[in-house]
């Protein structure tokens, strides 16, 4: 009985607060007191006992990793020390050119219309989630609509930010593709037809 | 045989509907393990007594029919690099090939228990919740390089090559009406003489369509001794001939 | 001057470790000692010896956070303790249901490098289009490039990603292929002689 009562005596909250560490630097939005305790499988007035070890722990001026309480619940953020270091890591140097798939993608939206990514997937004969998300990402293609008929897939369409990245005063200024077909459906049918003899 | 029991990655049943599904398209040959069919018939095989000649035959040509399509699926147009090979060359480009796809199951075997063994590690996918949000630029861009992966787009693949025609398998049917036009004008022949001159893929192929014909009842095989010519005989003219000899 | 040299002498390395704290906290993959000098303003020997700071503080069993080196990189991580908790509150979207077919493609991609559909189906004998997408969609491989010459098929190689879910400091953390199963020689031994009882 002894040693049972001095093991739980050993600062069992400490325990808890390293599990609640644990569980806020894999979160990737902040975790409730419920939510902490819920996955600590533990009360949530001991979790608030905990948090409070964990805040003296990660404190400034003597830590770069601080507990934050926000809206939604607790957090780590950067301490504001290394702001600048934090805002030279998020900067990113101006990229240089696309990834063949987003050029690709990028191509097929700009030629052809407004594309959906199955679509896009068929032409280029891979999945083209990623590179459509990317591109979305960089503000580059935009939703325009969805195909007719019921569940249809959402469609992309080019940007003004697009037009300015690659110089053109409209998407008429594209260069000319007269040898691959004279409008955007003989180039679809054409590219389809590849694509096809691609998988067969 | 045909019950034979499957439960491959693919396709979970009987023998006869994975045959039904292959032939009327349903099912993809190149997305069936053929290797897993010729285990579980040869596990079947172990646990019976005797070995059904039949059946070994009959399983030898639908295997090695599927074998056909599933090469043909996969590989259009490999060229006929292993028909070029000499038989010693191709064993070992089969050992290495072999080699290599098990030292990669033996790798996926080593990731899996990695899995395992890194499961208590938990880390954070994805974005801080509070890190500053980045913004992408991207440097002016030359118009004519969206063309160029167009036309890339637009290139038909390479026109598949002929050579490979050389390594298909010959239609196993091309030799049944072959042997059986042949059969329409002579009693016997002897295969030796007849398939004399083709390619050993041929003479295989020739073989299987000999034994398709044996199992419709349709030939009498012989051979006097190991080795020594393989002689073909119309069925009905054996069973005549027996008949008169007992009759006599 | 005095001042200054006072400074200095205050634990220098104490604030960049901090700093490099901070910097681990907010990432969304590991950084190298590159990326953390660089983001930091500092050296690269100073980010080293900060490091190890680091890592003293973040350790099992006295920390929640740990520090990790994997995917040629340094990252944060949960204790092990913690696992139960975390598993809890978190999904393994990236590992859960790798099918056998799925994890002989990983292992071709990442001992032979880039790769293609077609060089996998060629090695494994059954087509790897599902097994692509789904490692795709998992993002445990990613597109890199197309095989040279027209029509060239989409290749394939492992991502940071990969690395971390498997835990490995690096791609040369893989168990040399050598070390698994047999080689050539000894294989073809063993058809010889298999053909060979067969034949007597």
């Amino acid at each position: 009985m002894d040693s049972t009562l001095r093991l739980i005596a050993a600062n069992p909250v400490d325990k808890l607060a390293r599990t609640v560490e644990a569980l806020l630097v894999v979160a990737s939005a902040p975790l409730t007191v419920a939510e902490l305790a819920e996955a600590a499988d533990d009360d949530p007035e001991r979790v608030e006992t905990a948090l409070g070890l964990v805040r003296e722990r990660f404190s400034e001026p003597r830590s770069g990793i601080v507990l934050e309480e926000v809206a939604g619940g607790y957090a780590f953020r950067a301490s504001r020390e290394a702001a600048d270091a934090c805002s030279r890591l998020f900067e990113r140097p101006v990229e240089r050119g696309l990834s063949p798939a987003a050029l690709e993608t990028l191509a097929i939206v700009a030629y052809l219309g407004p594309c959906s990514r199955p679509e896009v997937a068929r032409i280029r004969g891979v999945a083209a989630d990623s590179a459509v998300a990317s591109l979305v990402e960089r503000g580059l293609i935009s939703e325009a609509g969805r195909e007719s008929g019921p569940g249809g897939a959402v469609r992309y369409k080019t940007t003004p930010l697009f037009e300015r990245v690659f110089g053109l005063e409209s998407l008429a200024a594209l260069p000319r593709l007269d040898d691959l077909g004279e409008d955007a459906t003989e180039l679809r049918t054409r590219l389809l037809e590849v694509a096809e003899s691609r998988a067969s | 045989m045909r019950e034979l029991a499957l439960d491959l990655d693919a396709f979970e049943g009987p023998f006869d509907l994975l045959l039904t599904l292959l032939l009327s398209e349903d099912l993809e040959p190149r997305d069936v393990d053929l290797a897993g069919v010729v285990l579980a018939f040869l596990e079947v095989l172990a646990e019976r007594d005797e070995v059904d000649l039949d059946a070994c035959g009959e399983f030898l040509v639908l295997i090695s029919a599927l074998l056909e399509l599933k090469a043909r699926a996969l590989f259009p147009d490999e060229a006929a690099e292993l028909d070029a090979l000499e038989p010693e060359e191709a064993a070992e480009e089969l050992a290495r090939r072999l080699a290599e796809y098990r030292r990669m199951k033996e790798a996926a075997a080593w990731l899996a228990e990695r899995l395992v063994s890194e499961r208590d590690r938990f880390f954070r996918l994805g974005p801080a919740p509070l890190a500053p949000q980045p913004e992408r630029r991207l440097a002016p861009q030359d118009p004519e390089a969206l063309g160029a992966a167009l036309r890339l787009l637009a290139t038909p693949p390479p026109s598949v090559s002929l050579n490979h025609m050389a390594l298909r398998f010959p239609p196993v049917a091309q030799f049944l009406e072959r042997f059986r036009a042949l059969l329409s004008r002579r009693r016997r022949f002897d295969f030796d003489s007849e398939v004399h001159g083709l390619s050993r893929v041929e003479q295989a192929v020739a073989f299987l369509a000999l034994l398709e014909l044996r199992k419709a009842g349709e030939v009498a095989i012989s051979q006097a001794a190991p080795f020594a010519p393989i002689r073909i005989t119309k069925a009905d003219v054996e069973r005549i001939d027996t008949w008169t000899r007992r009759s006599a």
